[in-house]
């Protein structure tokens, strides 16, 4: 019970609707298919095939607890929440079970088996209401809109693009980028350190053998305007320091024009 | 019905051109002031009802759209289908009836957690915002559906979701917590959705 | 003139959904056999001549075109809407969470100066004003967000904006925790919007 088929396609029934419902003899238990123990619990009420706020609670919770006990037996994995519920639900039977100590605190068990089917009920709601959202008339499917309008657009009331959720992440993605509370790392990240621009330079001089542009160097995960610009000042006071050391050939062939940088060639080496 | 031909052939190039629904003002905005606009809208209404196409109104604005019967004929022109999840299709239905509605009630009504994609598609989609704030304490946001989600899905506003008077009438879409597991103490709090991780 | 009535709906139908002009032959292939293309074609040519949209034949195919006379009508609606670069989004959700903010301070948190350009742009689009003056050395100048932003973007109150852990929470982010980041929501709300109304 795993295929999930487009939603969009019409008479497209929900994946619960073709669970296999545990009877007693089918030993078939394939957690994967649901969503949580309500899920579950949905599904074996609607085996009652009456009104869920008239099913028997007791029933139901009988039926999930042999559930749970064959997929134990199976050894199947069963996430924590699925056994919480099976604990819940023998709580709720012993008191549906059991007269009702005086004194006892708490909602009886009468009341308990009514909220549950309420919750049932209000899940039921929602998932018909999935379906008839899905099989309404859609536009786009059902109705179309006019396949070529004149490319005239609606008057807006702003002449400038932008969604919330833009708006929401670009600000969030740039809090999370530089850390508002830690200004002094950010300025120490942002500016790219002419010791670690040497680093990097000897790091990747072996590489390139041929006249490669300086700007390859310059780290290419740098984004923002100001730490691009940093890292080329830094890249380029590191180039002159290895040019100054010997180790590297720099050039440029024309004022402002593209600077190129190679490994010094050693003559006994060619 | 005797509204101005003149100004009722204008609106209807207007609708007929834009490539969005269009809403009164706006409409109003290109015609001359002494446009009667609801009647004339009412006359297209009317006048388009039996045509091949009809002037509908979706999220309180009007568009030309085919008409729905005819849909089997045009296939051809259909608009690619967004696929959506189960989880994604039902946690969507329960924003649009219960909205406002915060995570946390989303989760109690499915009884399980929701996964963050969840959420990202329906916002990726346009069909989900946030709404404010639930002045409870925590301040959680809440979330509701948006024009595009009422366009899309074909209609005029939230009420006309189906079955939404008949659900809210009895109850259904409450967003008080259930009180359901609480009586039973600690091993239940592991079902509280917010306790899982993000 | 008697075409049939269902047939002419469908042609109808086709011809508005249709992305490019249809020739009469494509048509025929869509309509029962037994449907009068050429008679359909002609009622319906007569049928839109006086409308706000015309049925035109074009280079052999049909095709609905606003009519001509009324193109003066979307004229001026051809203005494209241009889409926030990235500075200005950022810009402009800074004032909306810093609100009231001065331009150094929008240049501390971005962590780059701000070009001229980017605040005439969210002038222009009318989602900030100046707000007052801040009673620091220079008296300098805090930015807010307008009215107009609020409509724009679907919100009741600035502070309905949500934080960012909670947009974390529903999933609106897709970013993994790197532990250096706690909450800016309650940071930007320690700067009172209050504080100094102008």
């Amino acid at each position: 019970m795993t295929e999930r088929t487009g939603l969009f396609d019409k008479d497209n029934k929900f994946a619960s609707d073709v669970h296999a419902v545990p009877s007693e003899n089918a030993l078939v238990v394939d957690l994967d298919g649901f969503e949580g123990p309500l899920d579950i619990l949905l599904v074996l009420a609607r085996d009652q095939k009456v009104d869920l706020l008239k099913i028997s609670i007791l029933e139901l919770s009988k039926q999930y607890l042999t559930f749970i006990e064959q997929a134990q037996k199976l050894r199947l994995e069963i996430a924590a929440d699925y056994l919480v519920m099976a604990a819940w639900l023998a709580f709720l039977k012993s008191r549906l079970l059991l007269p009702q100590d005086e004194g006892e605190e708490g909602p009886s068990g009468q009341e308990l088996a009514e909220r549950l089917a309420f919750q049932l009920k209000k899940l039921e709601a929602m998932r018909g209401a999935a379906e008839k959202l899905i099989n309404g008339t859609i536009t786009g499917r059902d109705r179309l809109k006019r396949g070529r309008p004149e490319g005239v657009t609606v008057i807006r009331h702003s002449k400038y693009e932008c969604s919330l959720r833009e708006l929401l992440t670009t600000y969030a993605q740039h809090e999370e980028r530089k850390g508002i509370r830690n200004p002094l790392r950010l300025m120490r990240s942002a500016v790219f350190s002419v010791e670690a621009a040497i680093e990097r330079l000897e790091n990747m001089l072996g590489k390139l053998p041929e006249w490669a542009d300086l700007r390859a160097y310059i780290p290419k995960e740098l984004t923002d305007p100001f730490s691009i610009r940093s890292a080329e000042a830094s890249t380029l006071l590191a180039s002159l320091q290895l040019v100054k050391e010997g180790r590297m050939e720099l050039r440029q062939t024309e004022s402002f024009g593209p600077i190129k940088v190679r490994k010094t060639i050693r003559r006994d080496e060619e | 019905m005797s509204v101005n031909p003149e100004h009722t052939r204008m609106a209807e190039a207007l609708l007929f051109a834009a490539k969005e629904p269009l809403d009164e003002l706006s409409i109003a905005a290109r015609l001359p002031d002494d446009a009667d606009i609801p009647a004339i809208l009412e006359f297209l209404e009317k006048n388009y009802r039996h045509k091949g196409m009809n002037l509908s109104k979706l999220a309180g604005k009007w568009v030309f759209l085919t008409a729905p019967d005819l849909s089997w004929l045009l296939q051809d022109e259909r608009e690619s289908n967004r696929k959506l999840s189960r989880a994604a299709m039902e946690t969507l239905a329960i924003i649009a009836y219960h909205q406002p509605v915060t995570r946390t009630e989303m989760e109690e009504v499915r009884g399980v957690g929701l996964s963050r994609g969840i959420m990202d598609v329906l916002f990726d989609a346009g069909w989900i915002r946030p709404r404010g704030r639930r002045r409870t304490p925590g301040k959680p946001v809440t979330y509701g559906t948006t024009e595009d989600f009422l366009i899309h899905f074909g209609l005029d506003d939230v009420r006309d979701l189906p079955g939404f008077d008949e659900m809210k009438a009895s109850g259904l879409l409450n967003t008080e917590p259930n009180g359901l597991f609480e009586s039973f103490g600690d091993e239940a709090r592991s079902l509280d959705p917010e306790e899982e991780e993000d």
